[in-house]
């Protein structure tokens, strides 16, 4: 395996965050501490943690509803996120987009995406800006096999492939849309198919084997940095917890599960660097323990910090806009 | 149209009254089909123990496959253009489909199917079409469910010919509504106010339909009227409450129908008190609330005795932190306040 | 070739007078006779006429703004045609909708369509319909090449192959899209193949040939028929006038056009039937001349027809609605 | 943003006007870029013959190409969802996309990325991204193009949250705004009226940016107030100097801006002349001209001498048949029959 040690201590901790971040989202949400839509990416930590590897800072990411994983594997701030979770005013936005909406553009994340098939235009904007600047930036664009349907998500598949724009489109497939599985939703059931119509390459892979990700992440990546246009990768999948927190995920079998979660990720990811000899025990467990302190701390921050102010409902709509406009046709406000 | 109560009156949710006007067409009539994504659930799978997994996002859906099967009752793929179309071709070609675009923040992914097509297909062919549609949606904000889930944006579908657009707000009305939303011969947007899904009321037994067109007063009052939609309308009722109180009697007048328009029910109430108070949790420009002060403006400006009052949400998204989303929806306490303005 | 020879009359009645009332609109729109966007379908007629053939009353049909032929092939009343075009009170849409709205249902046609993408998801409505009720009615969804890369069409092939609808998709390749060629937009450059990857049998056939679209019609039909499922169908094909009228066509070489025109799909017909002594020359020449006289009285008929009058505009709206709210707010009408 | 004016004054086509104003937005930033469909045409052929073989469908962005080249002004497959995105998703990170959704009527297809995505993204975000983007549209009746190419739906895009939206009726104020419009930080709907494109107008020659947000009177008087968009504020003009001759001193209002709304301007109008007529092509229900109703009706009551009059379309789509859809647009008799009417 090509990969360097600092690249697995990197990929190892943040699999290690994404995990614990969300596990302890999952506890908290039942506990009733956590508001809204919360939808967590705990088992597919490999696949946004495969291919953040290969991204630099001012590389572009889309993602989706799900997306505390691909937010954590591109650098989003761990306390920031979850006071935006929490809904508090030191939140990624303020608290006022949330769990569904966590962006941090200047790290390259174009914000998670309440619309499924939102994404894949806007990555072709961020692919686009690259081009048209004439940067070797990237654009990685991640949907679910629900969003494979999407009509935009095709036209961003079309419009990648016309314009031959540095966007890798990773689909992935965790098996279900909500409770729908692309064995239902996806007539000729081969995604990777699909998109190979479009005349881009187009592969599936393990996407719970972190180095399976990680290397057709690398050669994606490296392909669009070249100028050479836009690569589809299927990264099949699985999600540990319900499609929302609050899910009682009766539409799949607790065997199925067990089998997934004995293919586990971050395990496999230990088993094969420890029989490998590229990392130690000692310093796995070292990394997983500051994961669970990141993440303690970052609830500790979100729990303190303040909830946005009456003032904050109104700022952020527009650069500029009259301010009596915000509330037009009426004195009697919040 | 009549309202037809047939049996005893019991204590429905909103939740339940829709489920049960779906239950009702069903049966009612063979050509009403359901689809939607998750509207049961589980589609892929042949066990038994996966049927009705869902039963739609919330649950509203949860039991009719077992009554009428997955022919009648069809999950999609996530494709609301392509979903939305086919209700409207199943809807030109003889059945009468109700489809589930989960929220109505959705609608920019399958607009042009709505306005463009099913709306506009009577006219465009010269009367020689009808397009028996229902679409079911959810509004409203509260849930904490940010931007993209939490518009009430029915303003946008009020704006094209060709739509009838309901927004009921107690169980009883969600079901004769929606009841008549399905057999109408016309596009009809009914939307669901996700906050409201629990409230209870009193329901009909059996058949009972609403006349659509129609709005409601919900409470009688002389001194101010206040027009409100969906869940402004109990918002308003406790204001009108403390109004009561106060001295002050307010009449509350529950739209129901935002398209058309009862502009007499509305009108005649104007003439009554003379002040108008409009709420509505939809962003203020172009909206409902601007057409109830419009109608105030053009229809009946020698009998207000004060400047009409809008209380809305303001122009801007739906906040996700609690803190901001609960100043965003109009509030019983602004409403009192821009009652008292109307009495100066 | 499988087919009768009443067929074939119909076939070849069909396809001249498709191409008689294009010719007609092209001269009369130059002269200033007709309002608005035509879009003709001259050059195309096999295919429309190639799957009408295989077509019932009760079968259904979606079309585009170039809609005409798609009408004339599925039976729709000349005159009214005509008259619509006109604007004119007696036609097929009472003038309210035009050349790129005419419709007629009862003919099972569901519409031309001002919206690129607008019939696939209707299409697989009336496939809907269809199944629902347990008939074995079929739907022809015509398309154009520009068509081909809108999501709504992805949306459509992936509904009806996963409902396994009695749809059929025509898309007709007329080489561009406005000035844009699929050589350009559609990436891959193979529609029938992006077909195929949503799971339905998928060719791309010579549309300028009658027979060759007879015979994959017919195919696609029966398979629609016995409940088997979507098929789609890439026919390509050329059309002879611009984009819409008054378009000087500078986007394409003259001798790209007479090319094509040299194997004009009628032409090629004639030669056909002449060749196997299917038909004579003198029963298809009687045909062209009764296709002309069709469509003079066509045109004498819109031309002496009265336009619609001002209560005509706020009829058709709703199939029930109160009168006053048509126009509401205000009593200074038209 | 200031108007400046640093040459001499010429006359200009509506449609040169908008040209003008692109080319030299286009030199001045680097980022701005043009996208849409057949914005040059012909892109998959590398022969000289074809380049800008439209220019746009009705030849508005015609010769850009030959001085940006195909980078900066592309052609688009017909996929306005990937386009429109693609624009936001380009704005986001830097660039100045002007994309061209052909006709407003359009919108069904790509709505989500304009509401959802371009018009939410900073206050979802915090206020951490801008999307300075440019969505240039047709909108107008009396092309005979029927209901799905002849709307004038803007009021749809006010209804947002987030978004400007503009529309103006000269040659020089599409040159200015359409500037302003580019340099502007947040995302602008411009709609272009198409039947506009061959009026002609003076047109200040090089930099020339008209502030955001500001009405224009395009005619004083004192009688009464005609609050007039696009195309509508011509027809309101040639009504009024109709009225002149009746001894009638009507006003005229030119909007402009339809968001931000320029409420001191036309408040000051009402105020003075204390009748208001509102003239829109779009359709009634939650329009701007019911804003400015509500304007009336909240704000200015107190100084109406009449009821408010709307002259707009009917609750219809447009019609196809010219007979039909020249009493679909309103006329300048019309405007002066609701004139009159507010004078008793
Ligand atoms: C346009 C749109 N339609 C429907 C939804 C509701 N919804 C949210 S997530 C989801 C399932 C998405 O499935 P998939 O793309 O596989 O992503 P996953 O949840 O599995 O990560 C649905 C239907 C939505 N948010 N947006
Ligand atoms: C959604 C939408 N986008 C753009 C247009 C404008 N338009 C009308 S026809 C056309 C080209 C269509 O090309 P194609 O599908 O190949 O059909 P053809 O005209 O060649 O028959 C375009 C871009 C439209 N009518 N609808
Ligand atoms: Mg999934
Ligand atoms: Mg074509």
């Amino acid at each position: 395996m090509d990969i360097s040690r600092d690249r697995l201590l990197w990929a190892y901790e943040r699999m290690c965050l994404i995990r614990e971040f969300e596990d302890r989202l999952h506890a908290d949400f039942a506990a009733g501490k956590i508001p809204g839509f919360v939808h967590l990416y705990a088992g597919e930590e490999a696949v946004a943690t495969g291919f953040c590897a290969h991204l630099r800072d001012d590389d572009f990411l889309t993602s989706t509803h799900r997306g505390h994983g691909h937010c954590i594997a591109k650098g989003v701030d761990l306390r920031a996120m979850m006071a935006e979770i929490y809904g508090k005013a030191t939140g990624a936005c303020k608290g006022k987009g949330g769990s569904m909406h966590i962006a941090d553009v200047d790290k390259g994340m174009l914000g998670a995406n309440g619309i499924v098939g939102g994404g894949p235009p806007l990555a072709c904007g961020a692919g686009l800006s690259a081009k048209i600047k004439g940067t070797d930036q990237v654009t990685v664009c991640f949907f679910g096999d629900g969003a494979s349907n999407q009509g935009t998500t095709f036209e961003g598949l079309n419009l990648a492939g016309v314009w031959k724009l540095p966007v890798i489109f990773v689909c992935e497939n965790n098996g279900y849309a909500e409770t729908t599985s692309p064995r239902y939703s996806v007539s000729g059931q081969d995604i990777a198919a699909r998109a190979r119509g479009f005349g881009m390459p187009s592969i599936a892979i393990d996407g719970l084997d972190f180095f399976a990700v990680y290397e057709a992440a690398g050669e994606a990546v490296a392909r669009a940095r070249r100028g050479e246009g836009p690569t589809f990768i299927e990264a099949q999948t699985y999600r540990y917890y319900g499609h929302f927190e609050g899910d009682t995920i009766k539409y799949r079998d607790r065997e199925e599960e067990a089998h997934y979660k004995s293919l586990d990720c971050i395990g496999r990811f230990r088993t094969t660097v420890i029989e490998q000899e590229l990392l130690s025990q000692a310093e796995l467990d070292a990394i997983a323990a500051r994961a669970r302190e990141a993440v303690a701390d970052a609830v500790r921050f979100a729990d303190a910090s303040p909830l946005p102010g009456a003032d904050d409902l109104l700022t952020d709509v527009y650069v500029s806009y009259p301010e009596r406009e915000l509330w037009p046709f009426q004195e009697v406000r919040a | 149209m009549t309202v037809m109560v047939e049996e005893a009156v019991r204590t429905l949710s909103y939740r339940e009254a829709i489920n049960e006007a779906l239950r009702l067409e069903m049966r009612r009539d063979p050509s009403v089909i359901l689809m939607g994504e998750d509207v049961t659930g589980a589609s892929q799978s042949d066990d038994e123990a996966h049927l009705d997994a869902w039963g739609g996002v919330l649950g509203v859906t949860k039991g009719l496959v077992h009554e009428f099967g997955r022919q009648r009752v069809r999950d999609t793929p996530i494709t609301e253009s392509g979903f939305m179309g086919a209700g409207v071709g199943a809807a030109a070609t003889g059945l009468r489909p109700v489809v589930e675009l989960m929220f109505i923040g959705f609608m920019g992914v399958c607009l042009d199917q709505i306005v463009n097509q099913a709306a506009k297909m009577r006219y465009m062919f010269g009367g020689k079409a009808k397009i028996p549609l229902t679409v079911r949606t959810m509004i409203g904000a509260g849930f904490r469910a940010a931007a993209q889930h939490s518009d009430s944006i029915y303003s946008t579908f009020v704006h094209f010919p060709g739509l009838k657009v309901l927004a009921p707000a107690t169980p009883a009305d969600a079901k004769g509504l929606l009841a008549a939303a399905i057999r109408d011969d016309d596009p009809v947007i009914f939307c669901e106010n996700k906050v409201l899904y629990d409230t209870k009321g009193p329901v009909p037994e059996g058949e009972y339909v609403i006349p659509l067109g129609k709005a409601d007063v919900k409470r009688a009052g002389d001194d101010v009227t206040i027009v409100a939609i969906s869940r402004m309308v109990l918002h308003a009722l406790e204001a009108a409450e403390q109004l009561a109180s106060q001295g002050v009697s307010a009449e509350v007048v529950d739209l129901r129908s935002l398209a058309p328009l009862d502009e007499e029910t509305v009108l005649a109430s104007i003439r009554k008190t003379g002040r108008l108070v409009v709420v509505d949790e939809d962003n203020p420009r172009c909206s409902v609330a601007g057409d109830i002060a419009t109608l105030a403006a053009t229809q009946a400006l020698d009998y207000l005795n004060a400047p009409v009052k809008l209380v809305t949400a303001p122009h801007t998204p739906v906040p996700f932190s609690p803190a901001l989303e609960d100043l965003y929806v109009p509030s019983p306490a602004r409403i009192i306040a821009a009652a008292q303005a109307t009495l100066g």
